[in-house]
């Protein structure tokens, strides 16, 4: 439902454009006179600055994308590739396994990536990979300080992306898919 | 010879005006580097942040108590800035206009510092007119100067080759030649007042008059938003506006080339608080304390007196800057053109009726 | 779309079309009485058809144009209704206002439910009126792909069908979001090795039968077949027997979800990643119509492209792989100069400055029916100029009835029209080296063939004064060539091939070449201009325009009318 | 392979499809002539089958698979059927079919057709034995008990083999 807010006719005063601009002034000042006598925002949430102390994020903090990997230690990207078709800045680039590549390291998945690099020069941290991940396999984790000396280095490949991106205990689809299929074993299903 | 050389009175004016020079310079770019300081501190506490509290030399914070306060006043920061923009890599993208690109820098940071020549900063020290030219026609030759300052922005813009910064030129064109306008008229007021345009006559009148402030709120006000206008500050920095020109008529510029603009911008911020100092807040003058000193102690508290108010008005700029959205460039014009320009007229019409009434 | 050859004779004015009248989605439309079956023989036009000319996609999945129709997917269940009609009478039953009355189909005893009809195998009647958006037809849709779904392992993330899949597209036009079943799937064979290049993931089919119909109908090898009944239901091959015919890739196509997959291009890469370009199969002069996938200047896979002209819709297995080679790292990729890496600037003006200067008579041109036909109107007009013999290479092989021809070379036409081979292609090969061994020939100018293979060995070509190969990949000739010239795959190009019944069609460019090769048309012109022999224009469009006017064959066919289908000449 | 068929019968089927206008609608006759000499149809069979209708394989192992009667492996002496439609459902089938199985050390959760290693007993679902007003209903070779208890499976363990 749509509200229709009336607009109070502004006076002569108003309309003169200075009794917001005092206003403003006056709320600006507040905020300055509060930090010169001390009472700075960083100072009053946390224990100090930045690079001495290091900055608490809070819980829904959206850092750098890395993978994860399930309880089981394997590998939960199966190289779907929508990640890397939906970055907005390209920065994730997948090489999938091809027809001879390394099956997947969990049962029944078939598939897992050969190399999953993203750049995290280019990544803008929007989320949208892990938003559109149907394996839960890639998260935006709590790291925000990412450094390094060359463009190169910036590039993480699968190996660091899963070393950093640490264990991820959710459902375990394949897994179950396969339980599931030995035990009406009437059909054989090609596992491991 | 050198008493001869003393007692000539050019070869005094000559080293007395070297002197100033040298001195006013010194001041003006000192104060430019801090003013950058101070503008980003100010900004910083506005924003409820610390600003710059890093920068250090060697062995400073040894100092106990003074060396770790310095550093958390951020003092040396801007000697930090300016070795950083030396350092940084003089680019020229290869699609520029060569010569245009390299001369606009320059065409705007020159006037920004020539205007200063001919404010009354302070009495009188040892004798001398604390004014490096003493000018009859001192408004005259800012406001001719000033009107310079937007060639090298227009040159910047239109030398780039490239949307962004020809946009900004534009618009800094269309916007300088807008106010320019507002800002002469709102002074014509101000000589009807005194009958003189040489400002340190001005000086003087509000030294036994009054602040013309309180004779012409309203040519302040127009003045004080044409200032903003003209030097491209909040709530009207079009001509840059990061968020839609990635910087505007600079955005192709770096290094030293940059800061030259960055200088320009802040020189101007400068010379603008010290304009409006002379013209509206008595130069050097206090109410109490208006007499032209006769000792040295008094010619000095009297630069003093002056560079303290305009200090204060180069915070107002930089608090300004935190409290109000850009304009939009149509509003922008209608302000300059429907607002402000019949407002300086009406404003000189009624002054020169009142000021006829009163003679009479 | 018209792609008649203007030279063809002027067709009759085709007999009227006798036209139905029906309804669709409360639309008024005439549609044919028969249409062609899969088979091209006119038939009954379908409900399905009827709707497809009024503009509405009926979702199908056991239904193809080019197969018999089967029926057993369910998929295309619509509402319908006919004119109802008066038993004792036999004459409509008419509204108050004078219209027909419409019965809408319903089932018998429980008049209050529609009963839908496959769309695919129902023919319509005059009078018909198909509603295929009404909320009927939707809930039928919806509870057909449900019960599809019911089995299906939603396993898109790892499916090489994904982003082309008919049960993704379904399920996001006509699906529920959630599922409704809870109880355990039936789990069925997954990754069943099929047949050397079939992977079969069972739990995927959806049991439209549609590669069952294909391999017996079609290709005549009767290879698969559903074994097991009820929910076990399950595509398979007799055990022990491989599903192994030149068609079998089709299936990948065919299969409408992702329970056939290609081995070749399985895990490779997502097919939306895939930059798809009209291309035209290289393996034999059928010149099958594909379709190119192509990712970052890597080809991926072949497709066939609709062109009932030609090929249908399907294509052989053996033209389909062969594109590795494109990729390969062994490709020639610098101009070499005596084995010595130089631009081609340098090697074109050296070799122009040769042949230039060369006695007419003393050089020879062996030109490949794999170029282009623009390609080989430069060679032959570069052969006109220096007076040099030509011919191109033969390649036979043995043709078999669906598409496969005996002429493995895809442009043979193109050479004998442009003239580079005579009737027969092959026959000047031994006059050329009987010239190179009697040293009245010294240069030979060879494109893209190995002719150490065609008779003109190593030992001849070390007598030349002058060798200069133009090839994709190094062979025993360009080891022996003075110049190397790195030329360009088809998929690197734009050009035309001339099929072996006479079709003109054009293919366009899908990657990059490979390091510094470029297309041969490109440096043909610099060598013609070279030696003097005149400007031609520098684009296929224009070469193709050109050629078109100078040769009789060609007499009224453009680049841009062309099409996607091609023309045909007289060959 | 171990895989022949004799003469005898072999002249008995070539007979037989002669008597149908397509040869391939023998393809049932044929199955049915097969399974009682081997106990079962074999790949084998089915390939032999083929190449006497001038079929494929695979439409013969369509049949094979198609129908309950047709087994791929050979079955116990003692073939236990047990309903697994509606009323014999309800009335307990799947109480008797496990009953059967941990009492011949068979796998009560497993799909399909079940053999003892003996070879003596053989356990499986069937759909309806068209005797539901009897429920639960066991088909024991080719006696049918009705209201079948676990005394009369039991009766029938003993009995057979």
């Amino acid at each position: 439902m749509t509200k229709v807010v009336d607009r109070k006719p502004l006076t002569f005063y108003e309309r003169t454009y200075l009794p917001t601009l005092l206003e403003g002034l006056k709320v600006t000042a507040r905020h300055f006179m509060r930090s010169v006598k001390g009472g700075n925002a960083a100072l009053a949430t946390g224990d100090g600055y930045y690079p001495e102390v290091p900055w608490k994020v809070s819980e829904g903090y959206r850092g750098a994308p890395y993978l994860v990997k399930d309880q089981e230690g394997n590998t939960k990207c199966v190289s779907c590739q929508l990640c890397e078709f939906v970055c907005p800045p390209k920065a994730i680039r997948i090489t999938p396994p091809g027809p001879e590549g390394v099956p997947a390291d969990r049962p029944n998945a078939e598939k897992m990536p050969r190399e999953f690099e993203i750049n995290m020069l280019r990544c803008i941290f929007c989320g949208l990979c892990q938003e559109v991940c149907p394996e839960e396999a890639i998260f935006l984790q709590q790291h925000y300080s990412l450094t390094g000396l060359t463009r190169e280095e910036m590039v993480y490949d699968k190996e660091r992306l899963l070393q950093l991106g640490g264990v991820h205990a959710g459902i375990q689809k394949w897994k179950h898919k396969l339980e599931e299929a030995r035990e009406q074993e009437s059909f054989p299903v090609k596992a491991d | 010879m050198l008493d001869q050389l003393i007692s000539d009175p050019t070869a005094q004016f000559v080293a007395f005006s070297t002197l100033k020079i040298l001195v006013v310079f010194g001041v003006l770019m000192t104060f430019v580097a801090y003013a950058v300081l101070v503008e980003r501190k100010v900004s910083a506490f506005i924003q409820d942040r610390v600003g710059p509290n890093r920068a250090v030399p060697p062995l400073v914070l040894k100092i106990p108590v003074l060396g770790k306060l310095l550093q958390s006043m951020g003092i040396f920061q801007p000697m930090a800035d300016g070795v950083k923009f030396f350092l940084k890599e003089d680019f020229t993208p290869s699609y520029v206009r060569k010569v245009y690109f390299w001369i606009a820098p320059a065409i705007t940071v020159i006037p920004a510092l020539m205007t200063i020549a001919v404010i009354p900063f302070g009495s009188k020290l040892g004798g001398q007119p604390m004014v490096i030219a003493d000018l009859n026609v001192g408004i005259l030759y800012t406001f001719g100067i000033v009107s310079l300052g937007v060639y090298g922005i227009v040159l910047a813009g239109w030398s780039s080759n490239s949307k962004y910064p020809f946009l900004g030129g534009i618009r800094s064109s269309a916007q300088m030649i807008s106010y320019e306008l507002a800002m002469g008229m709102s002074v014509v007021s101000l000589f009807l007042v005194t009958g003189d345009l040489n400002l340190s006559h001005i000086v003087e009148f509000q030294a036994n008059h009054g602040w013309l402030i309180l004779y012409q709120p309203v040519a302040f006000v127009i003045f004080l938003v044409s200032a903003f206008a003209e030097t491209n500050r909040l709530p009207f920095d079009l001509p840059e506006s990061e968020s839609e020109l990635v910087g505007g008529y600079h955005t192709e510029y770096s290094s030293m080339k940059f800061a030259l603009f960055f200088m320009g911008e802040y020189a101007n911020m400068i010379a603008s608080a010290a304009m409006m100092v002379t013209l509206f807040f008595g130069g050097w003058s206090l109410p109490f304390f208006s007499e032209p000193a006769g000792t040295l102690l008094g010619g000095l508290f009297h630069i003093g007196i002056f560079l303290a108010k305009m200090i204060a008005l180069v915070i107002v700029f930089i608090w300004v800057r935190w409290m109000l959205p850009r304009f939009r460039y149509d509003q922008l014009m209608d302000l300059g053109w429907r607002r402000f320009i019949p407002l300086a007229l009406a404003n000189i019409v009624v002054t020169a009726l009142v000021l006829a009434a009163l003679n009479h | 779309m018209s792609n008649a050859a203007p030279n063809a004779p002027a067709p009759t004015a085709p007999p009227p079309v006798e036209t139905l009248r029906i309804k669709v989605d409360g639309r008024d439309i005439d549609v044919p009485k028969t249409m062609p079956d899969w088979q091209g023989r006119p038939q009954p036009t379908t409900m399905l058809q009827a709707c497809h000319l009024a503009g509405h996609e009926v979702p199908h999945y056991c239904y193809h144009p080019k197969l018999p129709v089967a029926g057993n997917c369910r998929m295309c269940l619509v509402e319908f209704g006919t004119p109802a009609m008066d038993m004792a009478t036999r004459k409509p039953i008419l509204n108050e206002d004078g219209s027909v009355k419409i019965a809408r189909s319903v089932l018998p005893y429980e008049p209050q439910t529609p009963r839908g009809a496959i769309a695919c195998a129902t023919p319509i009647s005059p009078g018909m009126e198909i509603y295929p958006s009404s909320p009927a037809t939707k809930q039928m849709r919806e509870s057909v792909l449900e019960s599809l779904l019911i089995n299906h392992p939603l396993d898109c993330p790892i499916c090489d069908q994904a982003g082309e899949c008919k049960l993704q597209e379904s399920s996001v036009q006509h699906g529920q979001g959630a599922s409704r079943f809870v109880e355990a799937k039936v789990h069925k064979p997954k990754a069943v090795d099929l047949g050397p290049r079939i992977v079969l993931d069972d739990e995927r089919c959806v049991l439209c039968t549609r590669c069952v119909r294909f391999t017996k109908d079609i290709v005549g090898d009767d290879a698969l077949g559903i074994v097991n009944r009820g929910s076990y239901n399950t595509i398979s091959a007799f055990p022990g027997k491989a599903f192994d015919n030149n068609y079998t890739l089709n299936t990948v196509d065919l299969c409408p979800v992702g329970a056939l997959t290609s081995k070749d291009f399985r895990f490779k890469m997502r097919v939306w990643f895939l930059k798809e370009t009209r291309g035209i199969c290289t393996s034999c002069a059928t010149g099958c119509n594909i379709t190119i996938g192509s990712r970052e200047e890597t080809v991926h896979r072949y497709e066939p492209r609709e062109n009932d002209a030609v090929n249908g819709t399907w294509m052989c297995d053996s033209g389909r792989l062969n594109y590795r080679w494109i990729g390969r790292a062994d490709r020639l990729r610098d101009v070499t100069a005596g084995g010595a890496k130089t631009t081609w600037k340098a090697a074109i003006d050296a070799i122009a400055g040769k042949l230039a200067s060369a006695p007419a008579g003393s050089v020879a041109i062996v030109a490949s029916a794999r170029q282009t036909t623009e390609e080989l109107y430069l060679v032959k007009k570069l052969a006109t100029r220096l007076g040099a013999p030509t011919d191109s290479v033969p390649r036979e092989g043995e043709a078999d009835k669906l598409l496969v021809s005996a002429d493995r070379n895809p442009n043979s036409n193109g050479a004998r029209l442009t003239g580079i081979s005579y009737t027969e292609a092959g026959i000047q090969l031994p006059r050329i080296a009987d010239g190179i061994r009697n040293g009245t020939i010294r240069s030979l100018v060879v494109f893209g063939e190995d002719v150490t293979q065609h008779g003109i060995g190593a030992d001849l070509l070390a007598k030349l004064e002058l060798l200069v190969a133009s090839d994709i990949l190094p062979n025993a000739t360009t080891a022996a060539a003075h110049h190397v010239l790195p030329g360009c795959a088809a998929a690197e190009k734009r050009g035309t091939f001339v099929n072996a019944k006479g079709r003109v069609q054009r293919f366009l460019k899908a990657v990059e070449p490979k390091g510094d090769a470029r297309p041969e048309a490109e440096f043909l012109l610099e060598l013609l201009a070279g030696v003097g022999a005149g400007q031609f224009p520098a684009t296929a469009e224009g070469l193709f325009n050109r050629m078109a006017g100078e040769i009789p064959a060609f007499a009224g066919v453009e680049w841009a009318r062309l099409g996607d289908a091609g023309a045909n000449v007289a060959v | 392979m171990g895989f022949s068929i004799p003469a005898g019968l072999e002249a008995e089927l070539d007979a037989l499809a002669t008597r149908y206008p397509q040869k391939r609608s023998a393809s049932l006759m044929f199955l049915h002539a097969l399974q009682e000499h081997f106990g079962c149809v074999s790949n084998e069979a089915v390939e032999w089958t083929a190449s006497k209708l001038g079929l494929q394989p695979i439409n013969v192992l369509e049949l094979v698979t198609f129908y309950p009667m047709f087994r791929q492996e050979k079955l116990g002496r003692t073939q236990v059927k047990v309903c697994r439609t509606l009323s014999c459902a309800m009335a307990g089938s799947a109480e008797i079919r496990s009953h059967f199985c941990t009492k011949l050390g068979l796998d009560a959760h497993r799909h399909g057709a079940q053999t003892t290693p003996d070879g003596k007993f053989t356990v499986e679902f069937v759909e309806c034995l068209a005797d539901c007003g009897n429920a639960p209903v066991v088909m024991v070779n080719d006696d049918l008990i009705g209201k079948c208890s676990a005394a009369d499976c039991d009766r029938v363990l003993s009995k057979g083999g």
